[in-house]
């Protein structure tokens, strides 16, 4: 008996190779999340997947669902009118730490803010990859980038805490060498109702890896298995990230909040009764 | 339970976290090159596999699973 | 006007487009020439192959890409495939021993072979490779006086690994010296 | 195809332009509005947010416009007919998103009501300043279409045209209206559903495993699909192929831009929307377009009640420009003459088609419009 | 005055039109940089950051586009020259600011290195089709000045240029490269520090009660006083009067903008930058510009190499578009010939220009450069 | 004796009287504004006030300092630019809850976040004034605004949590009501290094106020004093705003952090030595 | 074409656009004649002044602006120095009673005045002093119907209030009609 | 210590927060108008100001201050 590659289906197989460099994290969270939509059992077309702009950016260009490759920092707006229209849908954000919080932040607090029902998923390599491995917003202090050529002085987002002040209610961090754990947040994220943020640090070892002497990739994953602590329910506030000292990983947030969808259908029906119209696709 | 490992070596980068991170040492790299000039993983120890699947969540380049049988 | 299109191809990280940078300096900086040299790369080109195409000549250049290649420098099979149908006839041809093999043969072509990576793995650091390669071209092109490439060399690499490299470049010049005189003499 | 009876409020209305643009936008089939505010265009989304919950549209308020321009791409691509309205300031946020429907063909409205510029300039008076932004604004090579209302009753009208013309061709459609439209009350009539003809979204009916999102049919459109039919297609703002893939080739490039750009203009002349007035054999025709061409008619009444031959050719639609229409009347007419609410700027199409002819401008600073007796003597000199 | 020589890499270099750009930026005393990272602009970015520690500038990575087009403003303000650097998208994203920069005087410099579009379109590839954004791609009416540099030559020369001619004129003013210039290598001669002129900016000396921020001088143009001086003025994006107050006005808006075109077209003779090689007597024209310009050259040279009467026009300064030399020219020659990476955008100038004269487009969907070729062939047939 | 109007001489006393509405709180914020520059002691010729576009926005308009009127959402980071470029002087952002936390929402995160030396004075007033009473990233959930017609069905941001999570060292809100503890509150954000922010709950009678009731600006400066909770060193988390309920009020937060200016400039020395030049003006 | 210029100039928070809106309505949608109303606003203008301006024809208008007003109305004493150097010789003025002094006189106005306030506060409620004008402006001006111009009413105020200003509107019309005809009688 | 209250009555909207917050009652709004047609507050109890600024603080329209004397 024979079976086949269990990525192979949400794979858009007739453009592998994929563009990404030998070793980069993003493949493995990529795999990890197509066993996560398979234990989810999320139908495939009702799935879909939005990325921005970025190395991770091409995740969309990959899955063989419903896919969209939009404008840099914009993933999170598309989606939201994609949901609102297709209120069916599962609709998961997929980008890198870059196009979310850069470029990105303000529709990323803003959606966390109004608890939109989508995923967003952040491959956090700490740099932008895509334009050649210059400074984001979650670059440790001192780390070298193309545009910090001498060490970073700017202190990083804690994405956690960001995520949870605006109001995410599924908030979790894993590395690229938590598969397994990567893979069950991932799942609970898509089954979870309402905005939930899943945070993977990866390597991007030719650019940030290399700049900043971590080795290859096998050498960055051996640094986040010693460097990580599991920490579920930690207080969010504490799980800042340095060059070095412990990455804090775990699920942080797990609460209830009534979605903007369902909040808005409560809302009008109680104001409007029988005069709302439900938007139907 | 068994299990069994498949290799897509063409589809391969010669990246190794499958061989450092599966749990019971089924996988050691190559010597030989692909076309593209990586060494892909080989299986040394067949009957060590468990079909976990670790090597194929780790693997970036979807040339490698596992199953159980 | 003469002109001398220059193609040189190998994968990621072996430093390519510096010997390109190299040459193409020599050329424009130290030897009263005029270089254009372009690097061909893309996001679908990703740590895979790299090329970089320089154009030399004795007045301002105008179109900056090679489309005629008279001199082409390959480090990798793939870029012998792919580079070697625009060489033109009786161009000059340096492909790396080891890493390529010169299948099928281009008939027509001054073909030299450099041995880079064993004299890199000779002088003990593989990375020279590229700097050993720019040497043997230079020698076998006769393209740009030796100083100037020394010097291009010299502005070219971090001040730490002078020695290392002026040793790599010295060794290909020499090497190319030996290789363009046997030619010369069975011609 | 009608309009859906849900949306449409036939009768006849006392209502601003504003508020006409959001009941064409309604009659039109549009059910997700994006919107961030923004004077003199709040008016629209303030009465799509009333109007919406009871028809079953949607309507969000978006942190910014860069949000509400790619917001309604997604719902485009969820199913929905979409639009946002904006004005200057904003507009100019949305014109990487106005690029980005282009190139991923989402069929979608933008409203612009034009207020003074440049910056936050005149907030609350009118002007016609961002015609050429309107085709340029966005980077890279693209053609769009552009509709220009001279009265609410025409932002009721050609809102529901550019729903259907941003359908029939897959582009982004701009609704250009000025301030003085928008805030300006009068009679508009709106038919019955009946009576407005709705362009339908070309749906797909290739089977699931054939598709090719952006194969073009014979007028060089590609069908189309929304998310959830199982035909699990990509689309991306890179070059692409038909599959929708990347393609960033040299000829991927020339392939996919030149349909995107023949699309329109081959349909030039079926995408021409003008008003003749007495062209015939004038010696003079006055070109105009949005409230400009009310207070240009009367100039020309003026004129031609002193005995000249003046002919008025009105654009509904300024993009793409009737060029061929232009070159032809250059070769009958002596001179042209342009008023707008701008410094010149619809005039410089007109100049590059007058092929010798005399091309004269009307510029006008804005925040009012042109005291007609300027156009009456601009006119008069250029028949001297 | 001269340039700091602290920031002057005086000597020959192989470097690419990025990183020529990077050292005209720091001879042209510019001591302010916001960017955000971009194919094919960062490296000018990366460079600025390697540079800028060791001669007193401060470089930042802004968030996005928008703030890093509104931090150069700020920056000006605080008394630096400041630039930021960014390639379509972003520039599509800076539009806003551009208009900002221009309704507020605010001396900077945006460079474009252009790409294939539109949207992300061919991220490393050459194009040429912003050209007509740069001119229109903010809301309202305007004037600015945008150079193209054809080499890293002239990525540093006119990087200099840009930075005199923003202070010169208090305006926004665009470096216009492209991916092919930008990422080619090439000589580049950077002068001593007292070969290099730099225009200051035109600080005031006004008595601190006595200064009206806004009020021109003869040349139409204010000068200029910095934050903690002791001014204590005001600047508004709003419509506004000599003391920077908003004065939202019909008459205010036309004297302000009447002010602030006539400022750049009224100099446009001096503005004009162009390269003309044969035009005297010539049956043709070929008109272009940056990189396209090297590969015309070669099309002229071949054509000349027949015997034809070809002169070639280069446009330096493509803003504000050299008007009275086509117009000019247009009644000594038969035909213009412009090739572009794009489908046509300058050639409408010339076409506006043109007055009858013929006008060949020979346009390019980008992502090379134009095999000559096809430009001798439009030549050729131009002049059959 | 006769004193001056205390105001007066940081006003632009040629642009009297102003544009906003009667009991506008707009005024009151920027009279106490005056008094905090005044105890101080910061000269006015080293201080500048940026604002973005909004009823509050005109306050740039109305000082009598440097002053900037940019574009909507925009002050921070132009304020970021002119900081950096002049640091010597002071640099206020002045301006209103839409215009900072819903177009501006990202430029004031990553000012947070960066820790740049500069004081923003959010006057919330819980909707979009200039442009006829919208709804704003604050309006609380039940309050009707002309884009809410029926109410507001949306969670809106907590600001002081916003503001501390991304890393303000420096976080109070009061009402206008509280106009002591207010020019305290600006006085100390204005000696405070570092990014500090100020957030006035203020009325706007003529929008906010009579589209949900509230009676004129005296009702409901009056309201203020009734649902006012003094809480100084409250957890952030908890000061959420309803229509109803308590407005926790108070200084939240009051930390040390280098600037970015700081950083900046150390790394530079640290890594750079001798060979590093400080900018100057 | 018959053409009528109207301005009606109040400060904010009366209801002067709504009146404005009332006689469009009843002359655009009720009596088959085209009505463009433009209301002036701006920021500078918030909360303070407020007027429309509209135009009453018998064919489409084209110039949206009143220039040379035919009829004003003004309800505030700003509204009134604004406004009457603009009102044509003839033309009709009406002012209200308690908010307006007349002066400067306008020589040569047919002038009305309209006790809006006094009669809203007799109806009870304040705020219907901007229908009682549109009332009495009806019967003094007789450009509209007066049918057309109550259904205008009727369509233009929240269905809860709609007894309360129909008091208004026929107080006011019957009010003016009085006035009317004291003057045509005295005429 | 003693107070006294300026108010500069031209520019006052009416709004009465300074009458409201006084802490020592010693404004009441004026029945006169101003000619913008607001009422302005006057002074009612002129002894009783301490000269504390509140009102001056409250002020929209920085119509009214107080100081010490
Ligand atoms: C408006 C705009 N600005 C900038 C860019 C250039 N750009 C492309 S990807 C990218 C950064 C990507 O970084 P990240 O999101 O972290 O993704 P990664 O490549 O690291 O996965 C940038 C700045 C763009 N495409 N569009
Ligand atoms: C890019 C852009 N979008 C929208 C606007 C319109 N606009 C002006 S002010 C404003 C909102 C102001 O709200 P807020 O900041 O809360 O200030 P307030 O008026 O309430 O004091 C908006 C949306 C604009 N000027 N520019
Ligand atoms: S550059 Fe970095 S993030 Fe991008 S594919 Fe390569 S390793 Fe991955
Ligand atoms: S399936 Fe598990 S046990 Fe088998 S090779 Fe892979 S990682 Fe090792
Ligand atoms: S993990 Fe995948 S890519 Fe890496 S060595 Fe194993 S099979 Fe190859
Ligand atoms: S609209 Fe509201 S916020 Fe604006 S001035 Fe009036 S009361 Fe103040
Ligand atoms: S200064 Fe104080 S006591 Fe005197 S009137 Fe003002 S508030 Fe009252
Ligand atoms: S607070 Fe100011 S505006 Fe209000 S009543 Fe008192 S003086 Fe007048
Ligand atoms: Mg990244
Ligand atoms: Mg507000």
């Amino acid at each position: 008996m024979s079976v086949e590659n269990p990525a192979e289906r949400y794979l858009r197989s007739d453009r592998m190779p994929h563009i990404w460099c030998p070793g980069c994290g993003i493949g493995t969270t990529v795999n990890c999340f197509t066993r996560a939509i398979d234990e989810s059992g999320i139908p495939m077309d009702r799935l879909a997947v939005v990325s921005g702009i970025g190395c991770t950016g091409r995740v969309a260009g990959y899955m063989h669902v419903d896919s969209f490759h939009t404008t840099h920092g914009r993933a999170i707006p598309f989606a939201t009118g994609l949901k609102l229209a297709a209120p069916d849908m599962k609709v998961v954000v997929y980008s890198g730490d870059g196009d979310l919080f850069a470029i990105g932040g303000n529709h990323f607090i803003h959606a966390a803010r109004r608890n939109l029902d989508m995923t967003v998923i952040c491959v956090n390599n700490l740099t932008y990859g895509m334009t050649g491995g210059q400074l984001t917003p979650t670059t440790p202090e001192e780390a070298i980038a193309s545009t910090s050529p001498y060490g970073n002085f700017e202190h990083p987002f804690n994405l956690p805490y960001l995520a949870e002040s605006c109001g995410a209610v599924y908030v979790a961090r894993w590395t690229t060498y938590h598969v397994t754990q990567m893979k069950k947040a991932m799942k609970e994220a898509l089954l979870k109702k309402g905005f939930s943020f899943v945070e993977v640090i990866s390597p991007c070892p030719t650019l940030y890896g290399r700049r900043n002497r971590l080795g290859d990739s096998l050498d960055e994953m051996k640094t986040y298995k010693t460097r990580s602590v599991i920490k579920n329910g930690a207080d969010t506030k504490e799980v800042d990230l340095g060059m070095t000292g412990s990455i804090v990983v775990g699920k942080f947030v797990d609460r209830e909040r009534a979605t903007y969808q369902d909040a808005m259908e409560a809302f009008y029906s109680r104001k409007l009764g029988n005069r709302y119209v439900r938007a139907s696709q | 339970m068994r299990g069994v490992v498949v290799i897509h070596a063409e589809r391969c980068k010669g990246c190794a976290l499958c061989v450092e991170f599966c749990p019971t040492d089924v996988l050691a790299l190559s010597s030989s090159f692909t076309t593209k000039g990586y060494h892909p993983p080989e299986i040394v120890r067949p009957e060590a596999c468990s079909g976990c699947d670790l090597c194929g969540m780790y693997c970036p380049d979807f040339a490698i699973y596992g199953y159980r049988v | 006007m003469t002109q001398t299109q220059i193609r040189i191809g190998g994968f990621g990280g072996q430093g390519v487009i510096l010997s390109g940078i190299i040459i193409g300096r020599g050329a424009a900086i130290h030897a009263g020439l005029h270089a254009t040299l372009i690097q061909s790369f893309g996001p679908e080109a990703r740590g895979s192959s790299s090329s970089a195409e320089l154009i030399v000549a004795d007045e301002p250049i105008l179109y900056p890409y090679v489309k005629d290649v008279d001199m082409l420098v390959v480090l990798s099979q793939d870029a012998y495939a792919r580079f070697t149908p625009a060489l033109k006839k009786g161009g000059l041809l340096v492909t790396e021993a080891d890493l390529v093999s010169v299948t099928p043969p281009v008939p027509e072509a001054r073909h030299f072979v450099v041995p880079a990576t064993r004299l890199a793995e000779e002088i003990g650091r593989k990375i020279v490779l590229n700097i050993i390669t720019v040497g043997f071209f230079g020698a076998v092109s006769q393209l740009i006086p030796l100083e100037a490439l020394e010097k291009a060399v010299k502005e070219s690499v971090p001040p730490g690994t002078l020695d290392l490299n002026l040793r790599a470049f010295r060794k290909g010049y020499e090497v190319g010296l030996e290789q363009l005189a046997k030619v010369q003499a069975s011609a | 195809m009608h309009a859906d009876p849900a949306g449409v409020l036939t009768g006849a209305h006392f209502i601003d332009g504003d508020h006409a643009c959001c009941e064409g936008a309604l009659a039109g089939g549009c059910r997700f509005v994006a919107g961030y505010p923004i004077t003199p265009s709040t008016e629209v989304v303030e009465r799509i947010a009333l109007r919406f919950p009871e028809v079953g549209g949607v309507f969000i308020q978006m942190e910014d416009e860069l949000a509400s321009s790619i917001a309604i791409a997604g719902a485009v691509w969820g199913g929905k007919r979409a639009m946002t309205v904006t004005s200057g300031p904003g507009f100019s946020l949305m014109m990487e998103h106005i690029g980005f429907a282009i190139m991923t063909e989402t069929p979608c409205v933008f409203v612009n009501v034009q207020r003074g510029g440049p910056s936050t300039g005149l907030p609350t008076l009118p002007a016609q300043a961002d015609m050429m932004q309107a085709r340029w604004g966005s980077h890279g090579d693209y053609e769009l279409i552009a509709v220009c209302p001279n009265s609410p009753q025409e932002c009721f009208d050609l809102t529901i045209k550019a729903f259907n013309l941003a359908e029939q061709y897959r582009v982004p459609v701009l609704v250009m209206m000025d301030e003085c439209v928008g805030h300006m009350m009068e009679r508009v009539i709106i038919p019955k559903p009946e009576e407005i003809e709705i362009f339908p979204r070309r749906w797909t009916n290739a089977p699931l495993d054939e598709y090719l999102p952006f194969e073009p049919g014979e007028d060089l459109v590609p069908d189309m699909a929304r998310a959830g039919q199982g035909y699990r297609f990509h689309m991306t703002g890179l070059t692409h192929d038909e599959k929708g893939y990347p393609d960033m080739t040299v000829t991927g490039q020339a392939r996919l831009l030149g349909r995107l750009i023949d699309k329109i203009k081959k349909n030039a002349a079926a995408l021409t929307d003008v008003v003749e007035d007495q062209v015939d054999g004038a010696e003079a025709v006055v070109i105009s377009y949005g409230i400009t061409s009310r207070v240009a008619q009367k100039a020309v009444q003026a004129v031609r009640a002193k005995g000249r031959r003046v002919g008025s050719l009105r654009l509904r639609t300024a993009w793409p420009f009737p060029e061929h229409l232009i070159r032809d009347l250059a070769t009958k007419v002596k001179v042209f003459i342009v008023p707008e609410l701008n410094f010149g700027q619809m005039v410089r199409e007109v100049e590059r088609c007058a092929q010798g002819a005399r091309v004269v401008s009307v510029p006008h600073a804005g925040g009012t419009v042109h005291d007609p007796a300027i156009i009456v003597q601009a006119i008069t000199e250029a028949l001297r």
